[in-house]
């Protein structure tokens, strides 16, 4: 078994309703050491071992499906074995 | 003609657009599953609001690659008469036969209400009953209906006469050029955030959408005279 | 929180550990000599939950047996998921209200989602196809940021599930008031459509049979939420909170679309949501129903998490789940339908005759016990009652007029306050219009959504002043149910009956008691005269935070019938020089009125009073004048007296004003909150028949003039344009909020 | 400036509409590998120094409006400086 853990982030150049609310309410808790807040998905995807090499699976769902790379980035870190 | 609306997981505006169709259009209609794999018996293919699939992950993400869709990519490249309203525009994006993506409104919440929407272009075979630049009043209903694309594909839609409805006056959702509904380059498909079959019946309100149907339905009698 | 090592039941007895679940100890004696031994760990769990409040009403049935239940239209009165009214043509609407207050006190979005999704599960369980949902609210004043926070979780779980599920939110009521600062209140209702041939059970008949579980799989979570809900809210709540139920308003979609089609199958014997003690009052409340027994072997329930014990299989409240019983032998054609929904749908047990509940697990009979005992033999307390001393000094106060310096900004301010500010914000989140049935959006008294393919349309409101049931628990009752019915009328229907929540204190509080018992006469008395019988509700009690309770405050959610559409009448003015009056005569009543609130700070003295044989004739004079075509507007006069509703009737008609003259005290004429009355339009050609119809007073005329003009006594105390009033209206929530 | 990152989970008995809507379509795509689905969000939050410690700041920022700590766990990175 592997553990995927996968960052969809809106791009650069989309601005990020969600994160410019955020950030305003933290302002207004006073917290005026924020500067931005950026709003992705982080996704847990739980893979068992196929014949395909696992990068290779990872990339194509997350362009496929997981993320829209019209607005969206997406990275992904893939931890080692984890045994049940 | 005869319409297809199809249903997904998670349609809810599938019954409206139906009765839209049968009641007051009166034309012939049916409801199509989403495994379904033939479309051909259709002329006119309608994608339903709702929140297909939950509207999990984004909006119409998942809804994308059901089985009906490969055929609604082909009757699209028929040329046939492709209409996406709300989560059908949003499945329309996914898919890739309309150019851009979906954000939520900059309020971040779902918005339910009737807008005033302007005709930008009434020579799409589903605005020729319009006036070009008349208002009408259609109802909204979205919470993703933010609409963005990058400037190379703005222009492109503005040349080419691609933006069929703008929003007028204050724009709900936050929508890159006041954009409300979009054609593809070939012109025979529309996605668009307001609901046209919420307006075919002046008891709930407003008729104004009815001419976008009739409309359809004119191109397609003239494509396809037949002589009796 | 898997509960793996489970006390013996002599550690149960021994350690009181029945305590923590909800039972006291004489429940417990009972139990065990129900039993004839002592209740193992599962079977303990099993009557803590269905003897709690929330689903055995010990406290409240003496009460409930009070309302008037029956009438000629009723097809089902309470007892099922929801009760059902004829309303001719084979068609009948069944409607039922619940309340999600705790949990929605937890987790305001979840709380207020799942209470939407489990009210949309009773209706369509009956087999009735839900066409509306409506809401009743209650928050603590809009000041601190936890009231706020809840505010607008609340409103965005109840948007969130509506909307995705595609039921119109049409309609319901929000007010604010101090006493509902740490426990809000969230009623959700539920209205559906259904033929007479469909109408459904949940019942357990024909020992045999196959008991199936279809839905969403069984999580940990919610488990004992039914006796959660039936404690107050104190600061440990959080410790003893369960796992929050999270709504999955999709799945249900495919459940209420599923199970639409399942009752179209004569396989289908008898269904029931699991809703509040979930598994456990489905299965006892279906077989309990029939006299019948049920065995289940929870190895197939279709299980979420690993390691489940039975128990917590048993008592959990995963949401979006049913239980069917099926024709044995037609269990494939039944998953067939259910995955066709991609649902599961698996048998996991067997109507048996020897009425009991029996559990399997593991290979084991982990509990087996009498299902009439669980759903049926709860005990039932009659709880001390005695009136509060607050209540003797309130009717020894009479009523006088609250000072008042300048009455046209004493009208901008009340525009303000949040009970009468337009609730556009909330309902501007709420898909109110989908199913293109709703003819009357929010906003007007009563929503109204046509029957299609008839002349028919429905009118529904939710409805309760608590700060009268506060003052006046009994008045305050009579007033709930014939505000309610205004409004229907109001919109050119005619009540056909009503479901409503009782949402009090902690019962085994005398006082609160006391409110109870004279609420709920009030509201049988108006029921019985304003022949609208109570076909179903819900109660939730303890209602406290810390020792103080919410303001007593049982919600009536009131359907009517219009028989065509052409009857169907709004609040707001139509045309310039149409004719405007009001039916009912004006008293000094203040007690409890948005204008004592403003200039006091407070509440005090008696509720308005209220006749009921004036109010049932105006209102049957009103409704025939409206049938007849003589009434352009209609709006009953609620918070804030003439003034308020003759500012409302302006607003939205872009360009209409009004213009009115009055007699008397100015204060009185437009604040007081005397019952019973209306403020009406009618076309000048109409005047002679409206005037021998209706017994009303002709006070003024609407203008093109977009101002609201009131003079008293030949003295102008009101010139302000329209424009200026509907902005403090309209914007007073949201700019409350930021 | 320090860019601190913020992922946000649903508590593990939590249920998971969203992840198991993901998984099931991921099946339907022939990705039978896939286990298990968990989504939750990921936060990219640029903080100016202040005079009180960055982990007091972020952990409290979570607990009153990130996260919503009745149904969600959150973890956090703060990245070392980037100056701009
Ligand atoms: N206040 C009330 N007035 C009338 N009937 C009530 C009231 N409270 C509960 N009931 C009836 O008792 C039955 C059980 O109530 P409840 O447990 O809330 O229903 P459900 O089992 O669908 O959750 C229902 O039929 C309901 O209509
Ligand atoms: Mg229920």
């Amino acid at each position: 078994m592997m553990k995927v853990k996968i960052y969809v982030t809106l791009r650069e150049s989309v601005l990020d309703p969600q994160g410019t609310a955020v950030k305003s309410s933290l302002h207004a808790m006073n917290y005026h050491e924020v500067q931005d807040v950026r709003i992705g998905k982080y996704l847990e995807v739980t893979i068992a071992p196929s014949d395909r090499p696992i990068d290779e699976v990872v990339r194509e769902m997350c362009e496929k499906l997981l993320a829209n790379t019209v607005i969206e980035d997406f990275e992904y870190e893939v931890e080692e074995a984890i045994t049940q | 003609m005869k319409f297809a609306v199809i249903v997904f997981p998670g349609s809810n505006c599938d019954i409206d657009m139906f009765h839209a169709i049968k009641d007051e259009l009166g034309e012939e209609v049916e409801f199509v599953w989403h495994d379904s794999e033939d479309l051909s018996g259709f002329d006119g293919i309608l994608l339903p609001g709702g929140f297909s699939y939950g509207d999990y992950l984004r909006s119409g993400s998942i809804a994308r690659f059901s089985n009906v869709m490969k055929e609604v990519v082909k009757a699209a490249e028929q040329g046939k008469p492709v209409l996406g309203v709300c989560n059908g525009f949003q499945i329309l994006l996914e898919a890739g036969l309309l150019p851009g993506a979906m954000l939520r409104n900059t309020n971040l919440k779902f918005m339910c209400r009737t807008v005033g929407l302007r005709v930008e272009n009434n020579e799409t075979m589903f605005t020729t009953s319009f006036d070009h630049g008349q208002t009408i009043q259609i109802p909204i209903a979205h919470g993703e209906g933010n609409y963005y694309c990058d400037d190379a594909t703005y222009k492109q839609l503005l040349e080419n006469g691609q933006i069929a409805f703008t929003y007028e006056g204050t724009n709900p959702n936050g929508s890159l050029g006041d954009i409300a509904g979009i054609t593809n380059a070939q012109g025979n498909v529309l996605g668009m955030m307001p609901h046209p079959e919420r307006a075919v019946d002046s008891l709930l309100g407003s008729a104004d959408g009815l001419k976008l149907f009739q409309s359809i339905v004119k191109h397609w009698r003239d494509s396809n005279v037949v002589t009796a | 929180m898997s509960l793996q090592l489970e006390p013996t039941a002599q550690n149960i007895k021994d350690e009181k550990i029945y305590r923590e679940m909800g039972l006291t100890d004489e429940e417990f004696g009972m139990v065990e000599s129900i039993l004839g031994h002592l209740p193992n760990y599962t079977e303990t769990g099993l009557f803590s939950v269905m003897w709690s409040e929330h689903c055995s009403y010990k406290n409240s049935k003496p009460l409930l047996k009070k309302f008037p239940v029956t009438g000629e239209h009723v097809l089902q009165g309470p007892g099922e998921g929801a009760g059902i009214v004829d309303i001719g043509d084979g068609q009948a609407v069944a409607f039922k209200i619940e309340s999600h207050n705790h949990p929605s006190a937890i987790e305001p979005y979840q709380g207020a989602a799942t209470g939407v999704g489990g009210i949309i599960r009773d209706v369509f369980s009956m087999g009735a196809r839900p066409i509306a949902v409506l809401n009743s609210l209650r928050f603590g004043e809009l000041e601190s940021a936890r009231v706020k926070y809840l505010f607008e979780e609340v409103v965005a779980g109840i948007a969130g599930y509506g909307n995705c599920i595609g039921i119109p939110t049409v309609g319901g009521e929000i007010q604010f008031d101090a006493s509902y600062d740490g426990n809000p209140l969230v009623n959700a209702m539920c209205v559906g459509l259904i033929d007479h041939k469909d109408i459904q059970k949940g019942q357990a008949k024909g020992v045999g049979n196959t008991v199936m579980y279809v839905g969403a799989k069984t999580g940990r979570d919610g488990i004992h939420g039914a006796t959660f809900a039936s404690e107050e809210l104190s600061d440990t709540s959080d410790e003893k909170r369960p796992a929050v139920q999270v709504g999955d308003p999709f799945m249900e979609k495919l459940l209420l679309e599923a199970c639409l089609e399942l009752i179209k199958s004569d396989a289908l014997v008898g269904i029931q949501d699991m809703g509040a003690a979930g598994l456990t009052s489905s299965s006892a409340e279906m077989a309990s129903k029939a006299g019948s027994g049920i065995e289940m072997n929870l190895d197939l329930v279709p299980q979420r998490e690993t390691g489940m014990t039975a128990y917590e299989m048993m008592l959990s409240e995963s949401q979006e789940r049913m239980l069917i019983v099926i024709k044995k032998g037609r269990e494939e054609e039944i998953q067939e339908l259910f995955h066709k929904y991609d649902l599961d749908a698996v048998a996991v047990g067997h109507v048996t005759d020897d009425k009991n509940l029996r559990l399997i697990h593991k290979g084991e009979v982990i509990a087996d016990v009498p299902a009439d005992a669980l759903a049926e033999d709860a005990p039932v307390y009659h709880k001390p009652s005695s009136e509060p001393s607050y209540y003797r000094e309130f009717q020894a106060m009479h009523n006088e007029e609250p000072v008042v310096d300048n009455i046209e900004e004493t009208l901008n301010d009340l525009l303000k306050q949040p009970t009468i500010a337009s609730k556009e914000w909330v309902y501007d989140q709420y898909d109110y219009q989908v199913r293109t049935n709703t003819v009357v959006t929010p906003g007007s008294d009563a929503a109204v959504l046509r029957i299609r393919g008839t002349e028919k349309a429905l009118a529904m409101t939710t409805d309760c002043n608590s700060r009268y049931l506060y003052l006046d628990p009994e008045v305050g009752g009579k007033i709930a149910v014939a505000e309610a019915a205004r409004n229907i009328v109001c919109s050119g229907g005619v009540p056909l009956a009503i479901t409503d929540c009782l949402n009090f204190g902690n019962p085994e509080n005398p006082e609160i008691f006391w409110q109870m018992e004279k609420a709920v006469d009030g509201m049988s008395e108006a029921c019985h005269d304003l022949e609208a019988p109570v076909i179903g509700g819900n109660v939730s009690l303890y209602n406290e935070t810390n020792g103080t309770a919410v303001y007593p405050t049982p919600v009536v959610g009131m359907v009517g019938l219009i028989e065509n559409v052409e009857h169907i009448t709004t609040q707001v003015f139509k045309n310039a020089g149409d004719l405007v009056y009001v039916i009912g005569e004006t008293n000094t009543e203040f007690g409890g009125s948005e204008l004592q609130k403003l200039v006091h700070g407070r509440i005090f003295g008696q509720a308005p009073a209220l006749d009921l044989t004036i109010e049932k004739s105006r209102q049957q004079q009103l409704l025939q004048a409206i049938q007849q075509g003589l009434v352009s507007s209609a709006h009953d006069l609620a918070e804030g007296g003439l003034a308020v509703a003759l500012a409302e009737s302006t607003f939205g008609t872009n360009g209409l004003g009004v213009e009115v003259d009055l007699k008397g005290s100015a204060v009185t004429a437009l604040f007081s909150e005397t019952q019973s009355r209306f403020l009406v339009s009618v076309a000048p050609e109409q005047r002679k028949a409206f005037e021998s119809t209706v017994d009303a007073e002709l006070i003024g005329m609407v203008t093109d003039q977009a101002a609201i003009i009131v003079r008293n006594e030949g003295q102008t105390v009101v010139n302000r344009s329209v424009k200026e009033f509907e902005e403090s209206w309209r914007g007073a929530i949201s700019c409350l909020l930021s």
